[in-house]
């Protein structure tokens, strides 16, 4: 019996997510830039720093590296951090902790130390940010053995990831689509945690099938609708895990429909698409009718003004295109 | 090799168990004992060569090319195959 | 043994045969390791510690089992003094799957959880926000426990060096900073990398209590180190102690040293802790030359066995070669 | 005791070293850690030592020569026994880097000539997505049959069957004959019908039929098979087969395939045995070499094949590749049949009933068996005239059965 479902946005179920985990457990606490006075620079933490106080909401200094490496020998030490970098852009200078430290430490020291670290990042574009403040940089972190990656997409999976993301006993990085954080829905208060692996069919179809993630769901299901429209079943496939990858939800799908679009807000070359694209090949070569579509960002820093901006990222009719293309219309 | 089926119904049902064998897409019809087997089951001159190997090795029946258009029914088949079983 | 726990340290005999002794059995070890690495048992680096024993052993005498240590590549003689047997470590060097990373970590990557040995750290100054992390563990959880991080003064040159020291003292963590200063980072002298050569004075910077203490003196660098580790584990926040010592071979094993000349070496050499150490125990009658080669001799039948142990080691399976990327072996 | 100092490694990457000076003369004393030579490497000139206490010995290295690292380079007096750890006996060597355990062995992509290649070898390899290769395949389906209607002319899978283009909604058993495991009746009908309406439209056909007594043969497999338990026993139309194939050695032009109008002699003769499939629908699976084969092999083919086709456990590749076709009704049949070319091939041969009828010997009228063995071939490739000696032929050859 769940309670009666409330409006609520992605970024309160965000929120609901971090205050239900220190609730819970005394060894989680969040760290980051701005999260504790200021709220969050996107207004996730807003209300946390009164509620549990500074110890446990904890503001760091412009240190990415610094307190991201904290977080990672927190978690070696026996806490369970929840490390926020403000955005995927200001995580370069924290590249160093994540992949030599985060990822390795554990199979470097033979198995003896864990990283049980979380680590939330902003990510995408959208917000005419220019360049340096709008990267998609999840295939970057995708590639890494050692730690797992995560995009929710949704409200309940922004709300239900966190926890098992804190209980699993690996580094997990948690990426938030900038353009979701304002998305309303109806969520029930008491839901629960959902599983961090695993793809999900957010509309089935027969015809073509389009496989994406985070913040480009929405823009994938709106070209679905108007596929539907013009007579064409098309499927929707929300990765949700990054690392590792559903193959068997993608090749169950593409097996049925014969067709593939992978819409990805990363750079064309070496993006998730690419990785997903070779998946299929390689193990649903003998369903396929036609190449393996994909609609990425145009391969150039992404521009301020709105109008190069859009024309920059991903959108519906690009989308469109690429199906029909993969339908031989 | 002295038969199990002695009685003529066990006869039948094992020629009808072997026809099975020989042709599987039979088995969901129902055969009628005085069927014509070459008319109403369609059967060809192969099915029919198996159908007799398979009685030649369960039932130790050498049946000769001759007698073949004696086996017309599942009835008659179950008589012919006790006349040459009885002795 | 004296408790690590006593800010004061009382020298008998001992104790003091006891500080040899660990300088000693890294000095051997090490020596040994330079002969397999040119026989290619070890391969890839290797960072030899010769020279710089005394402070490895005189800090460790300050920590206690709950502590934890957190070091560079350079941590042969940290990893010894902290108590990891010869055997696993030469295995690891070996690259065996007996060794203490399963063969996987090499020279550089030692680590030992039993003793809270936090490893071997190859990127210059990536240790230190991780010993942030570990102090700040313990202090979010109220134990009284001191995070001891070895680093060189090459490590002041980076980013990480700066932000680890404002984090310590901004939350008053209880690191013990032991910044090991050979003056030369690689192959670039201390004044050609750092406006400030007095690394402890940058720590001074944060609000830090610091100070400089002769890395060549076994017994000062225990006394300073009691004194600061039992501020730390007092919560009384960080502490830092530039130790000035020499590395007398070179950077890593293929270095030809044109850095620095010979007569600086030799000048460093005369002051060696080891030789130092040992002449004062003959001089005050602690040890005569009958113990010293006792000492000697035990060390030299724990080195032989060590590598008679590796050499028996074995490789690890090819078909291992993914487990333990994640914890639980991936579906 | 004599010793070697060997060429130390000392680093990494170093694989050799050139010795530029001995800093000890033959003879000279050596305390553990003296220098005994410098050596030059990438990095510079590097002082190497010595672990033991020793006395320099013979030079076996030349100043100035380069030489791997372990190289023996001088002989030394070492004062008792060193710990043996000496670089002679290396411990067994790291296992070879082989693959790793999840690194996809990437065998060599198949060669893929250019398209430029296959057009001058004449060639043309269809452009065809995997899908619409495999359902042809599935289905029997020659490829170069059908018009591709995707990009650039490519068969796409809506072109191999219309029913396979929208995705299996539900099987369409609900009209059809209960689809029975393997073979699925609909689309045999479908693919039946496109090949049939093919062949009628492109090929022209021409006709013959060939009377033929059938007397002798009877008599002889009656009699063969009187001896034999009926498992060994032969049909009457393995004999029209082994005749058939036989003769198609002298008839080449009969045994082959029709390639967008040009004639492709078959590699061997591989006789498709139209086969009624109960409840519609005929499949013609290939006997492979049957000219090669004795009587009880081809019997034994033949009874193999019909039992699959039965449990509908062919294997698709034995649909696709006869380079003729045998046809005959059996008992039940009809006095003659004109059978319609299967694409690509270029002939099919019909048997009608063999049946009790008057016939002239020796200017008596008198009973005999008797059967109606026709012809239908592609007159693009072959003439009445060469079809009916091939047809006389066949006659002839059953007249004398023990030969067959």
């Amino acid at each position: 019996m769940s309670a009666e479902p409330i409006e609520t946005t992605y970024r309160e179920a965000v929120r609901e997510a971090i205050r239900d985990a220190i609730q819970r457990d005394p060894r989680v606490f969040l760290m980051g830039e701005d999260v504790g006075r200021y709220g969050g620079c996107y207004a996730v933490s807003k209300g946390l720093y009164d509620e549990f106080g500074p110890e446990r909401i904890r503001d760091t200094p412009l240190s990415e590296s610094g307190f991201t490496g904290a977080g990672i020998g927190a978690a070696m030490g026996g806490m369970r951090p929840i490390v926020e970098i403000m955005t995927v852009n200001f995580s370069l200078l924290a590249l160093d902790q994540i992949v030599n430290n985060a990822a390795t430490i554990r199979h470097m020291s033979g198995g003896q130390l864990n990283v049980p670290v979380v680590i939330r990042m902003a990510c995408g574009a959208g917000r005419q940010l220019a360049a340096q403040h709008s990267h998609s940089l999840e295939s970057w972190y995708a590639s890494i053995p050692g730690i797992k990656v995560v995009a929710p997409a949704t409200l309940e999976d922004a709300r239900g990831m966190l926890w098992t993301a804190l209980e699993d006993p690996d580094p997990v990085l948690i990426f938030e689509h900038v353009m979701l954080y304002n998305r309303t829905g109806r969520l029930s208060p008491d839901t629960g945690p959902v599983p961090i692996e695993g793809a999900a069919v957010r509309r089935a179809g027969d015809d073509l099938t389009l496989i994406t993630y985070g913040g480009s769901l929405y823009k994938t299901l709106e070209a679905a609708e108007t596929l539907a429209a013009e007579g064409v079943s098309a499927e929707v496939i929300d990765l949700r895990s990054l690392r590792p990858l559903d193959d068997a939800a993608i090749m169950a799908s593409v097996g049925k429909t014969h067709r593939a679009v992978i819409v990805d807000e990363g750079w064309r070359t070496g993006s998730l698409a690419a990785e997903v694209s070779a998946r299929i090949m390689e193990q649903a070569f003998w369903d396929l009718d036609a190449p393996v579509g994909r609609v990425c960002s145009a391969e150039v820093p992404i521009p301020y003004p709105k109008h190069l901006e859009d024309a920059a990222l991903p959108q519906v009719p690009a989308i469109l295109a690429a199906a029909k293309a993969a339908l031989g219309r | 090799m002295t038969p199990t089926e002695t009685t003529r119904e066990q006869l039948r049902d094992a020629a009808l168990e072997e026809l099975i064998n020989v042709a599987p897409d039979l088995a969901e019809e129902t055969i009628p004992p005085n069927a014509d087997l070459r008319e109403t089951l369609d059967l060809d001159s192969m099915d029919l060569v198996n159908w007799i190997a398979a009685l030649h090795r369960r039932l130790g029946v050498d049946i000769p090319e001759l007698d073949y258009p004696r086996l017309r029914t599942l009835d008659a088949t179950a008589d012919y195959l006790a006349a040459r079983l009885g002795g | 043994m004296t408790d690590p726990a006593d800010t004061k340290l009382h020298l008998n005999r001992d104790h003091a045969l006891h500080l040899l002794r660990e300088m000693l059995r890294i000095r051997r070890f090490e020596e040994r390791c330079a002969e397999l690495y040119t026989e290619e048992k070890i391969r890839g680096f290797l960072h030899l510690y010769i020279g710089e024993e005394a402070i490895a052993v005189g800090v460790m005498q300050c920590l206690t089992p709950e502590d934890a240590v957190i070091a560079t590549y350079r941590e042969h003689g940290h990893a010894l003094a902290r108590g990891m047997p010869m055997t696993t470590m030469m295995a690891e060097m070996y690259g065996k799957q007996e060794g203490c990373s399963r063969g996987r970590g090499g020279s550089m990557h030692l680590f030992y959880a039993s003793t809270r040995f936090y490893g071997g750290n190859a990127i210059v100054g990536g240790l230190l926000p991780l010993a942030i992390g570990l102090a700040l563990a313990d202090k979010m959880q109220g134990r009284p426990r001191v995070t001891a991080c070895f680093f060189g003064e090459g490590a002041a040159a980076e980013g990480e060096f700066h932000e680890s020291l404002n984090l310590a003292a901004l939350w008053q963590l209880p690191v013990l900073f032991v910044c090991e200063n050979n003056l030369y980072a690689m192959g670039t002298a201390l004044e050609r990398s750092e406006s400030e050569t007095h690394i402890f004075r940058k720590a001074q910077g944060y609000r830090i209590e610091s100070e400089s203490v002769d890395g060549m003196d076994v017994i000062a660098i225990e006394v300073a180190a009691r004194r600061a580790a039992a501020a730390v584990r007092a919560g009384a926040g960080p502490r830092f102690l530039e130790c000035l010592t020499y590395r007398f071979r070179a950077h890593s094993m293929f270095d030809a040293q044109l850095y620095r000349d010979k007569a600086e070496v030799e000048a460093w050499k005369e002051k060696g802790p080891v030789l130092r150490f040992g002449h004062w125990l003959e001089e005050t009658g602690m040890l005569d030359a009958a113990g010293r080669a006792r000492i000697e001799a035990g060390i030299e039948e724990e080195l032989t066995a060590a590598i008679a142990f590796a050499e028996s080691g074995t490789w690890e399976p090819v078909e291992d070669l993914t487990r333990d990327v994640y914890t639980e072996p991936r579906a | 005791m004599t010793a070697v100092y060997r060429m130390p490694s000392l680093g990494a990457d170093m694989e050799a070293g050139t010795l530029i000076e001995w800093v000890k003369r033959p003879g000279e004393r050596l305390a553990k850690g003296d220098v005994i030579a410098v050596v030059e490497t990438q990095k510079g000139a590097i002082e190497v030592e010595v672990f033991h206490d020793a006395v320099m010995g013979r030079p076996l290295v030349q100043v100035g020569e380069t030489v791997p690292v372990g190289t023996p380079m001088a002989e030394l007096e070492i004062e008792g026994a060193p710990p043996k750890t000496g670089a002679a006996q290396t411990g067994e060597a790291a296992p070879e880097p082989r693959e790793t355990a999840q690194a996809a062995t990437a065998e060599r992509p198949p060669a893929t000539e250019s398209r430029a290649e296959r057009a001058a070898s004449g060639e043309s390899r269809h452009r065809a997505s995997p899908a619409a290769r495999r359902e042809a395949e599935r289905r029997g389906l020659a490829l170069d049959d059908l018009k591709g209607t995707g990009p650039d002319g490519a068969i796409v899978l809506r072109d191999v069957s219309p029913a396979a283009g929208k995705a299996e909604r539900g099987a369409t058993a609900a009209e059809g004959p209960a689809p029975r495991r393997g073979l699925d009746l609909a689309a045999m009908r479908e693919a039946i019908a496109a090949a049939m309406a093919r062949s009628k439209r492109e090929i022209p056909h021409y006709y013959l039929s060939q009377t033929v007594d059938l007397t002798p043969a009877g008599d002889w497999l009656a009699r063969r098979n009187a001896e034999l338990p009926p498992e060994q026993r032969v049909l009457m139309g393995v004999l029209f087969i082994k005749a058939v194939a036989l003769t198609l050695r002298d008839f080449p032009e009969l045994n082959g395939f029709d390639r967008g109008g040009r004639f492709e002699p078959a590699a061997g003769i591989h006789v498709g045995s139209a086969t009624a499939v109960r409840g519609g629908g005929l499949v013609a699976p290939a006997i492979h070499d049957a000219d090669q084969l004795s009587l009880d092999a081809l019997m034994d083919r033949l009874r193999d094949l019909v039992a699959r086709v039965r449990a509908g456990t062919l294997r698709s590749s034995e649909l696709s590749d006869p380079s003729i076709t045998v046809s005959s009704l059996g008992e039940r049949g009809v006095d003659r049949l004109y059978g319609i070319i299967y694409p690509p091939q270029v002939a099919i041969v019909g048997f009608g009933t063999p049946r009790p009828r008057p016939w002239v010997l020796d200017d008596q009228v008198v009973p005999r068996t008797l059967v109606t063995a026709t012809l239908s071939a592609d007159h693009r490739h072959s003439d009445g005239h060469r079809g009916a000696l091939f047809l006389a032929q066949v006659g002839q050859r059953l007249q004398e059965p023990e030969t067959l």
